[in-house]
């Protein structure tokens, strides 16, 4: 309805391949980017930046990172927790280490090291399909947090074994961590890096290596028939997942909450950017964020609808609510479309595109 | 107007064995393909035809017998190596990669002649974007070449049968081969796809110069168009020669009256 | 059933490794304490506890053998059937009866289950029905505790528990794991003879194996997903009783579907012999790590030992124990 | 007048009176401007003026040094592709005859117009041609020399008179360097009364006529329509219908060369509609079948809509009919309609223009048929400027066109620039004008039968000027033909009565020197049998579902409608449909029972069908007929069937208007 092609020829082979090859896509892409920068920062509270929208950018980092190996390479992963906690330890070990050393190369640093880390969980991967490698994988998650739990030497041997980070500016004194910072400024910091990961992330789904996990996801034996090579396309999907999920952690401990311990990253978290990715959308750079979003919101309106409603019910019983309603609307969603919110949108975007005509 | 003639021998497969278990798939086959001809492995359903591409390209590793691919003499394919050495293939039930576009399956058939690294794609710039143009221009050829200029964009899953198997073929000459293994081509296709399919397997062989291993179950299709035939039957081979002599060959009538094609 | 040869290979060489490493560790750490009669003491005590992981392990290996569906929610309907009981105990009923109940409440649990769930989303990728048995769990383990609320119950059998007894007057055997052993073993023996020699049992295996076969047998589809969760409700409702009076019910309870993972990737997704003997080398080779080897890494391996355990294992056989091996055809 | 600048003083005068001037004028003004596109390899491959103009003369060149001297006739064989299109030109830079050819002819037919036009070079688009020209040259081998464009398949042909255009090309630019100043030379003695091309009409009967047209036939016409209807050089439009017919000569040729805007060639025929939204011209000409088909699809289309998308549809849709055509004409509408109409113009017409990529449309032609009124009226409510225009080969087209804001369905408007048009005392029009063509090839005595020495064409059309001025046609004169009563008998005009129905594709009707009128009719097999999988009706093929009775009720109720219409009219209203029956095959231009362009030849069907016509003014209710029918891949084969034969209903005229 909204759609106006007609004239919208392409030329050469980089306007056909383009991310986005509708003009009025391309437009709105702008608008949100201006929103996302401009709007948001200057009209929303202290508590929607630092409590709504950061834990929401830094999630759907972690979902499209998981959202490359699970979706796009068909690698399903349950280990998501262990590796983000991988990502904030080493950014702490790091930047406590070298207290030079610049708050983006300690989080591209710890991304690196989770990558090292995800290579490592990954190799099991070339033998194990499916739910084995899904079981798998919760192996690294446990053995992960326990270690971190266990050896003082992580958390610099704080007794509580809670890690916090130290002041860091991005330049001058516009703290990012620390007492210092503004909400703002770890809001700008956070959507950045999100922001520019998403596009690198768009660019390999679309290029060879992109191409080499969806057919590995799709059909793995004619996969290797064609000449791409199990064990590396794996591992490298094993790798970029890791390593956003690595910076997603450590953005997390750093930036978001200032001080984390092991427990953040349990299990639980694995499953909440699981359901992400599904409710998101597998196999889709949008969905990632998508998933966040309502991953994030759900609880937050489930947990403040009763006062709305101004009926006030014990705590307890309002948290048990909410996982039920929770499981409640992850059947549902899984009914209504299978194939998540992107799927959804796409749809959408169809029909307006075709529209008045069903097809 | 023209001669055909067969260059050296480029394959040769000299008494293969296989078997799963207890079950013998393919007893002990001797043959080889020329270059530049068109090879044909006739023979009823289940008669171990398939295994023998299988084997060829190193999925089936055969117990007995080696396997000669360019001068070099070895027991048993390795499927990267097959794929490296330039031999490509489509399957017979199709093996399409489902989540993907026509163009982007074919385009995937090129990876091994895509030379840029992850982080080059990540930005996708320079180099990385100069190769996907190019690649994607190579790709464009063979969407004209296999006239499916108007299902370009579609994803596979939504294609007709037919049309899949003309983009997995698309698929396999992506990759530029020097021997094409073709599994069933013309299975479950009307007779108007079946034409259309034996003049691209013709052209193929004819504009590429490309040498092709063809399967097929009914003898019709294929005697027009091969140049040498080899005849299977519960993995014992049965004839091997040019179409009309094993046409004539007694043992094949009968096999073939057996499954009454 | 035919066993291949390394599985057995691979059995054998594991009783092994389970009976030399402690001894080794034993003989060169000072720190560690080894002696036979104590070794059996703590293998025994691993075995037994396998059984209950085995109990576990078993729903999953029903649902998984007979829909395909990795069902995550084992776990959350041991918790809910157990929270069920105590809760129906509490309110009056005698013991008997809240079991019958319960047993009730699982069947309806499975009716809806399949109504709901299962039916519409039929055909589906696997992941999305492992994703569906997510929810269910979360629901589930609301919804339990809303009913019931989330305090720790004491669920009493009145079964007799430890000190225990010497058995030939050297190995300490708690007796309460000794029983509860009985009774799943017990379980496991009726559900192994219901599947040979009923006809839904014959039926449910066919499932397995593909789903023309099933409607072959003459039961539609969806009667035998009900039947599945139904009986892997009953065994979560045991598992329920076995765990609930050992640790109390509480919400801890649905967590051990994580211990049961392991188990199932080590026997097998798909095989009932599997979901046993991977319980029982899980279990005892968890407690004799436990005791032999984790003081000397700072303790605190059960979280991840079960897991490297298996995940040892499959590097060895990708299918599990006793998987079935998936031919590439193309 | 919004000709560029250089074309507007170069109206009338000397300098661009010629293609090849034309064409280097452009190189030289706007160079860098884009000139041709075709989808190739996915993409729009572009050339400027300066480029078109290069290969030009690269092909002319080469041609030359394959010994193609002025005069000489070059045949043109293909789809519309640029290549071709600057083989026309490069023919005329060389003073020689481009002679396009229908590429879905066979060889024979072609065989005939090559001997005929005595070509001696041929530039063809691929292997399918090439077999053609190869197999007529085994016959005689006057042709010498054969260009193609798309090598494949022809790896193993070795012929001397054989080569690829590049092949041309290369030895084209070799030539250019020996001779320099060869090209400009040649190209600039062209002069505006040389032949600029020959074009073939396919007559409905007998063998085809070589129209021959000058530069300033043609290129005069091309100008005065331009400056008509204020085009400019900013124009896209899609290069789609055959190169052989005179309105693609016109359209994607001589105003592309006057005005200097943009031809776009669609990548293969089943891309067409993609290649159209893509592109979205803005100046569009097509005949009434394809606007017929479009409205077909898109009703079809709305019948699987949801409830409330088709009720928004259809409101807004009734909306339009009412208010649409007179927004287009600058009519004045009242307040609150001019606002619904920019809601549903927002929700139904942008969309669906869009869909269609009509939307950039400033605008559109129907003309070589008469076209129903409510298809025109459909695209007009849309906001679509569709005219329709009246001509023939022999004028060059242009000999009526319909001004803006009087357009009227019915009418085809009146008289073009420079153009005079007359009707004589039987009723037939003619007409005097720039365009008027030069002769008919190699035969004297029909260009006299046709054309007066003072210049006047007859059209074979009767016609008449409605009292708005605005001529009015009926028929082909020689078709208008009396019952035994006397009554007029305008086949043509009741069958075309008969296909504005959309469940009728075709319909031949018979009459004259009968006692009555009866007709064949042809269903149209996609808007009909959707019409009955909706009613879910099994049906197995066309003969099957053609005799169906619902089907023949469905045909029935369009038959008296028409009868209907007709006892409106003073003159036929005696005229009115008595029998008719729907045929039990599909009229086809390959068994030559349609012309190349798609008219009836009713002379020949009523041969074909003898029986048929015998039953149809007999009184049985069935008939047995055996056909023999040509198949897509040449073999022939033989159809059989029963084909029942329906009774019209019939109206009382109304009372003669004295």
């Amino acid at each position: 309805m909204l759609y106006r092609e007609a004239g919208e020829f392409k030329a050469t082979y980089q306007a056909d391949q383009a991310i986005l090859t509708i003009r009025q896509d391309r437009w709105f892409m702008w608008a949100m980017l201006v929103v996302a920068f401009l709007v948001i920062p200057l009209v929303s509270s202290e508590y929607w930046l630092g409590t709504i929208m950061l834990p929401f950018l830094i999630l759907a980092l972690a979902a499209l990172g998981l959202n490359v190996l699970t979706g796009y390479a068909g690698q399903l992963s349950l280990g998501t927790g262990g590796f983000m906690a991988t990502g904030a330890f080493a950014a702490y070990k790091l930047a406590t280490a070298f207290p030079g050393l610049h708050i983006i190369a300690v989080i591209l640093m710890s991304g690196t090291v989770t990558a090292g880390v995800g290579i490592l969980f990954g190799i099991p991967s070339l033998r194990i399909k499916g739910f084995y490698l899904a079981v798998a994988t919760l192996a690294s998650q446990f053995f992960l947090i326990w270690m971190f739990n266990k050896f003082g030497w992580f958390t610099n041997y704080s007794s509580s074994g809670v890690i916090s980070a130290p002041p860091m500016s991005v330049f001058g004194d516009n703290y990012v961590t620390g007492p210092y910072a503004t909400a703002e400024a770890k809001y700008l910091f956070t959507l950045t890096l999100v922001v520019l990961f998403a596009l690198l992330t768009k660019n390999l789904v679309r290029s060879n290596i992109g191409r080499e996990w969806m057919a590995v996801r799709d059909m793995d034996i004619a996969a290797e028939i064609i000449g791409i090579k199990m064990l590396p396309t794996k591992l490298k999907a094993f790798a970029y997942s890791s390593f956003l999920c690595g910076i997603a952690g450590a953005l997390w401990a750093f930036i978001y909450t200032g001080s984390v311990e092991p427990q953040a990253f349990d299990v639980n978290r694995s499953f909440q950017v699981l359901f992400m990715i599904i409710i998101g959308g597998l196999g889709s750079v949008m969905g990632a964020f998508l998933g966040a979003a309502f991953i994030v919101l759900l609880p937050i309106f489930l947990s403040n609808a009763p006062h709305w409603f101004g009926l006030n019910i014990p705590v307890d019983i309002i948290s048990h609510i909410e996982a039920m309603v929770f499981g409640g609307l992850i059947i549902f969603f899984l009914i209504v479309e299978p194939h998540g919110l992107a799927r959804l949108w796409q749809l959408l975007k169809e029909k307006l595109r075709l529209w008045p005509f069903p097809y | 107007m023209y001669e055909r003639k067969l260059g050296d021998v480029v394959l040769r497969v000299e008494g293969i064995s296989l078997s799963f278990g207890a079950m013998r798939v393919l007893n002990n086959i001797t043959f080889d393909v020329r270059q530049g001809e068109i090879r044909s492995i006739i023979g009823p359903n289940g008669a171990g035809k398939s295994s023998m591409l299988n084997v060829i390209n190193g999925v089936y590793h055969p117990q007995q017998g080696t396997i000669t691919y360019r001068g070099e003499t070895r027991d048993q394919m390795k499927v990267h190596h097959a794929a490296e050495q330039g031999i490509a293939r489509t399957f017979q039930n199709i093996a399409l990669f489902k989540g993907m576009s026509t163009l982007d399956n074919i385009m995937t058939g090129r990876n091994l002649k895509i030379k840029s690294n992850m982080l080059q794609q990540a930005i996708y710039w320079g180099k990385a974007q100069r190769e996907e143009i190019e690649h994607r221009q190579k790709v464009e050829q063979i969407i004209d070449f296999l006239e499916i200029q108007a299902i370009r964009k579609t994803p596979v899953g939504k294609l007709p049968y037919g049309m899949q198997k003309r983009v997995e073929l698309g698929r396999a000459l992506a990759a530029e081969p020097d021997l094409l293994l073709l599994d069933e081509p013309m299975a479950g296709m009307n007779v108007e796809e079946k034409e259309d399919m034996c003049r691209f397997v013709l052209d193929i062989n004819d504009e590429f110069g490309t040498t092709i291993v063809l399967i097929e179950h009914d003898m019709g299709v294929v005697m027009d168009i091969s140049d040498r035939v080899v005849v299977l039957d519960y993995g014992v081979q049965l004839a091997d020669g040019p179409p009309d002599e094993v046409r004539k060959n007694q043992a094949v009538i009968d096999a073939y009256l057996g499954v009454s094609n | 059933m035919r066993i291949e040869k390394s599985v057995i290979y691979i059995f054998l060489s594991t009783l092994f490794l389970m009976v030399a490493i402690p001894w080794a560790v034993g003989q060169l750490s000072s720190d560690i304490f080894f002696e036979w009669p104590f070794f059996f003491e703590v293998a025994i005590g691993g075995l037994l506890a396998g059984v209950m992981y085995s109990l576990v392990a078993l729903g999953f290996v029903l649902i998984f053998k007979a829909s395909g569906v990795f069902n995550f929610a084992q776990g959350a309907m041991v918790l809910f059937s157990a929270l069920t009981l105590v809760g129906l105990n509490e309110i009056g009923l005698p013991m008997w009866l809240a079991i019958i109940v319960t047993l009730g409440v699982m069947l309806l649990l499975a009716i809806v289950i399949e109504r709901v769930v299962l039916r519409s989303l039929v055909n589906q990728e696997h992941i999305i029905l492992f994703m569906a048995t997510i929810g269910i769990a979360y629901f589930l383990d609301g919804f339990g505790q809303t009913i019931w609320g989330s305090e720790v119950k004491i669920l009493d059998l009145g079964i007799p528990s430890s000190p225990g007894f010497y058995f030939d007057g050297k190995i300490l055997i708690n007796d309460f794991d000794l029983v509860a052993a009985l009774i799943a073993g017990i379980l496991v023996l009726s559900l192994a003879l219901f599947f040979q020699y009923t006809r839904i049992g014959r039926a449910l295996r066919a499932v397995a194996d593909d789903h023309q076969a099933a409607l072959s047998v003459g039961i539609p589809l969806k009667h035998i997903w009900v039947i599945v969760w139904a009986v892997a409700g009953i065994v979560a409702l045991v598992a329920g009783i076995m765990w609930g009076s050992k640790l109390g019910v509480q919400f801890s309870l649905a967590l051990i579907a994580l211990k049961a993972l392991p188990v199932l990737i080590l026997g097998g997704f798909t095989s009932v012999p599997g979901a046993i003997i991977g319980g029982l080398i899980i279990g005892a080779g968890e407690k004799l790590a436990e005791v032999f080897v984790a003081p000397l890494i700072g303790g605190g391996i059960e979280d991840w030992f079960a897991y490297m355990l298996a995940l040892a294992f499959l590097v060895f056989r990708p299918q599990g124990l006793f998987g079935e091996k998936i031919i590439e055809r193309v | 007048m919004s000709l560029p600048p250089d074309q507007k003083e170069a109206a009338g005068k000397e300098e661009l009176n010629t293609f090849p001037r034309l064409l280097l004028n452009h190189a030289r003004v706007r160079g860098e401007k884009i000139a041709m596109r075709e989808k190739d390899l996915g993409i729009w491959q572009a050339w400027t003026w300066q480029q078109v103009q290069e290969e030009v003369r690269a092909l002319a060149c080469g041609l030359a040094a394959l010994g193609f001297k002025s005069g000489d006739k070059l045949a043109i064989i293909g789809d519309n592709r640029p290549c071709l299109y600057m083989a026309m030109a490069a023919a005329q830079c060389l003073g020689g005859v481009p002679v396009p050819l229908y590429q879905d002819s066979v060889a024979k037919e072609m065989a005939f117009v090559l001997d005929n036009a005595e070509v001696r070079f041929a530039i063809v688009e691929d292997q399918e041609q090439v077999d053609k020209l190869l197999e007529i040259r085994e016959g005689n081998d006057s042709i010498k020399h054969i260009l193609f464009d798309d090598p494949r398949g022809m790896r193993h042909y070795d012929f001397s008179f054989l080569d690829s255009i590049e092949k041309a090309q290369e030895i084209g630019r070799e030539y250019d360097k020996a001779n320099p100043g060869f090209f400009d030379q040649q190209a600039n003695a062209v002069a505006g009364d040389d032949i600029a091309i020959m074009l073939y009409t396919s007559g409905t009967t007998g063998n085809p006529k070589g129209v021959v047209l000058t530069y300033d036939n043609v290129i005069i016409t091309a100008r005065n329509g331009i400056i008509r209807e204020g085009l400019t050089e900013n124009e896209e439009v899609l290069a789609y219908l055959p190169m052989a017919w005179v309105g693609d000569n016109l359209f994607s040729y001589a105003q592309s060369f006057v005005a200097g805007f943009t031809v776009n060639c669609p990548e293969s025929g089943e891309t067409i509609l993609t290649d159209l939204r893509e592109i979205g011209p803005t100046y569009y000409f097509a005949p009434p079948r394809v606007y017929e088909n479009m409205l077909t699809q898109v009703m079809i289309r709305m019948e699987d809509a949801s409830r409330i998308k088709q009720r928004i549809f259809h409101y807004f849709m009734e909306l339009a009919k009412r208010v649409g055509t007179r927004i287009l004409d600058g009519k004045d509408v009242s307040l609150s309609e001019k606002l619904r109409y920019k809601v549903g113009n927002f929700l139904v017409f942008g969309p669906l223009r869009d869909v269609l990529g009509l939307n950039r449309i400033r605008l559109a032609y129907t003309a070589g048929e008469a076209i129903g009124p409510e298809i025109f009226d459909f695209y007009r409510s849309l906001g679509i400027n569709i005219k329709q225009l009246y001509g023939q080969t022999e004028g060059m087209v242009f000999i009526c066109v319909q001004p803006d804001g009087e357009v009227y369905a019915d009418t085809v408007g009146t008289p073009a620039i420079d153009v005079e048009v007359k009707i004589d005392d039987n009723g037939e029009v003619l007409y005097r004008g720039p365009g008027v063509f030069h002769s008919y090839y190699k035969s004297p005595e029909s260009t006299a039968k046709t054309k007066t020495e003072d210049g006047w064409v007859y059209t074979g059309d009767a016609g008449y000027f409605a009292e708005n001025g605005h001529l009015k046609i009926i028929d082909r004169a020689k078709d208008v033909g009396k019952l035994l009563d006397g009554t007029m008998f305008a086949p043509k005009y009741i069958e075309n009565k008969l296909k504005f129905f959309s469940f009728i594709k075709e319909a031949v009707a018979f009459g004259d020197r009968r006692e009555s009128t009866c007709i064949f009719v042809n269903i149209d097999l996609e808007a009909v049998g959707n019409w009955a999988e909706r009613r879910n009706m099994a049906y197995s093929g066309y003969i099957d579902l053609a005799s169906q009775d619902e089907i023949y009720n469905l045909i029935q109720e369009c038959v008296d409608k028409v009868n209907e219409d007709l006892s409106q009219d003073p003159l036929l209203s005696k005229s009115q449909i008595n029998r008719f029956l729907i045929l039990h095959k599909e009229l086809d231009a390959d068994d030559g029972e349609l012309t190349r362009t798609r008219k009836v030849r009713r002379s020949f069907i009523e041969e074909r069908y003898a029986p048929l016509v015998e039953a149809l003014y007999s009184d049985v209710s069935e008939c047995h007929i055996e056909t023999q029918v040509k198949f897509e891949d040449g073999r022939t084969g033989n159809l059989a069937a029963d084909v029942k034969i329906r009774e019209a209903r019939q109206f009382t005229p109304v009372a003669k208007a004295s």
